[in-house]
């Protein structure tokens, strides 16, 4: 998930960073063919140069040696709203046939089976970002057809679409599953099958999603992560296997 | 001014407290004061609860909480938080919930004395569908609609930093969160600071000061006081305890003996200290010193 | 990138251009630059449009005026703002006006991506009766009215600062202006500085970033390009040349030729500063260096 | 003129300070009575301990060994608007009978007489500072009874009160020309004879300003500036006679 994330980010954009496996992914494209790639975390570092991987969002390896620290009214103000962040990740608890996103509640808000952390800046990143990469492990209780609650909006919220409602950036567009990668259709805001990973059947990706999945014309090929990939990841990003392997990783946003 | 003091004389049952401070600068000295205390009825405000309020909840001093992120950054959930709202808790809590934008905003209006402020938000989501004080205002140039956020100017802010003078001439350097919104915003100011230093320091580098003497009403040193937080500079954050709370919030019974045990059975945070042997060692930080800047004319 | 290929390729004609820096780091070589590459139509936009506006006005560069204070600092008049204003020049000069907040708010609109900024001004003061500009807007909070102004996105903003990397990354420290308000508004941001730096230097202080260069299109190195306005930690303020202009520029024939012999008649800073001779002897900065802060963790 | 000024201001004030005569009088009441004076400058300088007298309020030496700099959005949201200034100074082309003050325009504003620097900061301070003091010299075209244009208001503004007009400070309530003090009256709101500096006739004041001249049932007596104040003054603050003896001094702002 990490390596086909990294992938995605090219080099020079400015990337709005959480914690986990975006961390990862940001961090493996800076480290092999995104050289000048510019993180930004939440906390207000930018430019970021970790030397070491960040535990929270707030890690004070994000403020040595960064380009700039700001405050977070900047942050959210001159960046977000500004519209100066090329890709924002997302993860959540739940995401649905629309890409709307869920990190706030299981069951009802004022009743709720589970409480999750809530928004953070999750919101304003499914806003503002021109578009919006969501990582998260395939499973139908995490990919319903309908949210509890949406925390961070889709490319359809109860019928309208996100220029109706007048929101900046493209939304969620990409959603990387630990089986398949998802894309959202232009013409119907769906969330549908764009690439399967090596050896995994449709069946198994539709058997993990709450609606009927469409699927695209054609499927994208994905190649497996490079030995130098694994090496940057493995040896020098997650010596100790913190995130490798650890399921979904929703930044704590 | 002692931390007991400050606390006695600042913080009131009933107050709307803002504890600041993102990841980097939590004063839990003061939290654990208040803990101490025994304060009542307290409106908690901060962007991520983490574990001060967590613990400030779970020792009962709260009756709501307004934020915008109620996790245990990087680790997992802050139970006490999800006890009381999940309705498995002895006590209850009332919430008033936005996203981070919106909190900082909140501060920014009410460090401005403005009664809203407009951002370019929650169009799409659900929160203010839950929230009622997140509104919308009509743009008097373009028509276009905007939402706000209503003004958020705590009884007491509690500021962490790394120094300040004796007047309270306040200087942070790494991550400075809404720190200087909140102070501003504040009906009553503390600082608390690693190093009290002489007026001279801070006046070598003014550009450096967050928050002017003139908004504080008290200074204390009271070094280590972010732990298990962290002081660019001076320790670094002890991620090991972040992780045991995830197990030590779970259960009320934890909990409430770590509260026996590191705040309410110890006087002060000296004795806190002491009772956290090898912590200088483990996270004392490096030296990683920036050069000087003329001031000169 | 050189000074001219810098304006040559983001300053037009009919362009909305903001110089600031309050007092400190307005860069007159910038603005020098522009006069002599006969730039018309601009509609020219600062808090106070000090000696480099009136320059620039009284070239001929400028159709409009955007502004908050005219004046000649501590010593006069803007003469030949006020002969265009007054209908005793050769070209007329459109102006809007505003106070000083509604200058800042404008900025600070234009950087956040909002339309308007909300502030309690105005009310009792004749400026809204002859700007229509500035309006209203109610409180969804408390049904109190406060005054707005429209946000301002310049076309290009150009920044004079101490230092910055080859990147555009920009630290400023003493007085800062609104010049990263500026900077965030423009749809084009050009940065003069008087050190070019390695990006390490930049990385070793990340809290006196003021400007990232990821909104930066080009950065040029003009030491002394402030003059006669100062650059802290550098030069003084040449306040001899701004008492000076308040004769040059109270004679339209006098002005002129001061633009003959210093803008148009040089082909550039350097030629510039070689006419004024003893000019780092008398306001070479002094040395008044702070101490640095530790980083580490 | 500044030597009164002086001291009106307590210690501990925090005094918004503006170029020329108001910056004499602040210096000089931090060089006596009131060491505490926290002196703030628009242009972002707080804490200021100038070491030579500033020609301009962005003046290096204002910077240099001040408690902090800020950016002015800082210095009219959290400072000026928060209401944290307790005084102010604004001079004037024109101040009239209620205290309004000119500083814009003399004759019509889209075609003027005589175009002034304008606002400024001066609006703001007049609106917010808890009291705003005014040093002008006395003279009949500067004090008419209605001035020509209000930069900033004064006590009655086209017959409304600050009150009405939602303003938060006391705005203008004394005014130190060359002859005499005047004061608002806050019943009238107008602008009352208050004390006589020595060897003043009345009529001389009352010659002085464009309107029937109420006064004060017993004008206040006024000490001459004492030696400390005129050493300090002279030999400290302007030894090259920069501002004393100027005429009026408006503060830049």
């Amino acid at each position: 998930m990490a390596t086909l994330a990294a992938r995605e980010l090219a080099d020079g954009e400015v990337v709005f960073v959480g914690i986990g496996l975006p961390n990862l992914a940001a961090n493996l494209a800076r480290a092999t063919h995104a050289p000048h790639l510019v993180l930004i975390y939440e906390s207000g570092a930018v430019g970021a140069v970790p030397e070491r991987l960040p535990v929270s969002i707030g890690d004070p390896a994000l403020v040595t040696g960064s380009l700039m620290v700001c405050g977070m009214a900047d942050v959210f103000q001159l960046f977000l709203q500004q519209g100066r962040i090329a890709v924002g990740f997302l993860g959540g608890a739940q995401i649905d046939r629309y890409g709307n996103i869920n990190t706030t509640v299981i069951g009802s808000y004022t009743n709720p089976k589970v409480r999750l952390p809530g928004s953070g800046g999750a919101a304003e990143i499914a806003i503002h970002a021109r578009r919006t990469l969501v990582m998260a492990k395939l499973d139908r209780r995490a990919f319903p057809e309908h949210v509890d609650f949406v925390t961070s909006p889709g490319q359809r919220i109860a019928g309208r679409t996100r220029r109706e409602l007048g929101l900046s950036g493209a939304g969620p567009v990409k959603v990387f599953t630990d089986k398949a990668i998802l894309e959202t259709d232009e013409a119907t805001g769906e969330m549908v099958l764009a690439a399967l990973y090596p050896g995994v059947a449709v069946e198994e990706v539709e058997a993990g999603v709450g609606w009927p999945l469409a699927r695209r014309p054609r499927l994208a090929a994905v190649d497996p992560p490079g030995a130098l990939e694994l090496r940057v990841l493995r040896e020098v990003l997650d010596p100790e296997g913190l995130y490798l392997g650890a399921k979904g990783g929703a930044p704590s946003t | 001014m002692s931390l007991r003091d400050a606390v006695a004389r600042f913080v009131h049952d009933g107050d709307t407290v803002v504890i600041e401070g993102f990841t980097h600068l939590i004063s839990f000295a003061a939290g654990h004061e208040i803990i101490r205390q025994g304060r009542r009825d307290l409106t908690l405000a901060r962007l991520t609860p983490d574990l001060i309020y967590d613990q400030m909840i779970g020792a009962g001093c709260a009756r709501k909480l307004v934020f915008s992120w109620a996790g245990n950054p990087g680790v997992g959930s802050l139970h006490a938080f999800r006890r009381a709202v999940e309705g498995r808790g002895a006590t209850t809590l009332e919430i008033e919930e936005y996203s981070h934008f919106g909190m900082v905003a909140r501060l920014a209006a009410g460090a401005a004395r403005l009664p809203f402020w407009p951002l370019r938000d929650y169009a799409g989501t659900d929160l203010p569908r839950v929230n009622p004080r997140i509104r919308s205002v009509t743009c008097p140039y373009t028509g276009e609609t905007l939402a706000t956020v209503p003004a958020l100017n705590p009884d007491v802010t509690i500021v962490h930093a790394q120094r300040a003078d004796a007047e309270g001439n306040t200087q942070i350097w790494g991550l400075v969160g809404v720190q200087r919104e909140a102070a501003f915003a504040a009906r009553r100011v503390i600082v608390v600071v690693e190093e009290l230093v002489d007026e001279t320091v801070i006046r070598s580098d003014p550009n450096r000061t967050l928050i002017p003497g003139l908004v504080v009403d008290a200074v204390v040193l009271e070094p280590w006081g972010a732990h298990p937080s962290y002081a660019q500079g001076y320790y670094d954050r002890d991620n090991a305890f972040y992780v045991a709370w995830e197990e030590i919030s779970r259960d009320p019974v934890k909990l409430d003996r770590y509260l026996d045990d590191f705040v309410r059975g110890v006087p002060d945070r000296t004795a806190y200290l002491d009772k956290h042997h090898g912590l200088t060692a483990r996270l004392k930080a490096k030296e990683r010193r920036s050069a000087g800047v003329n001031y000169g004319f």
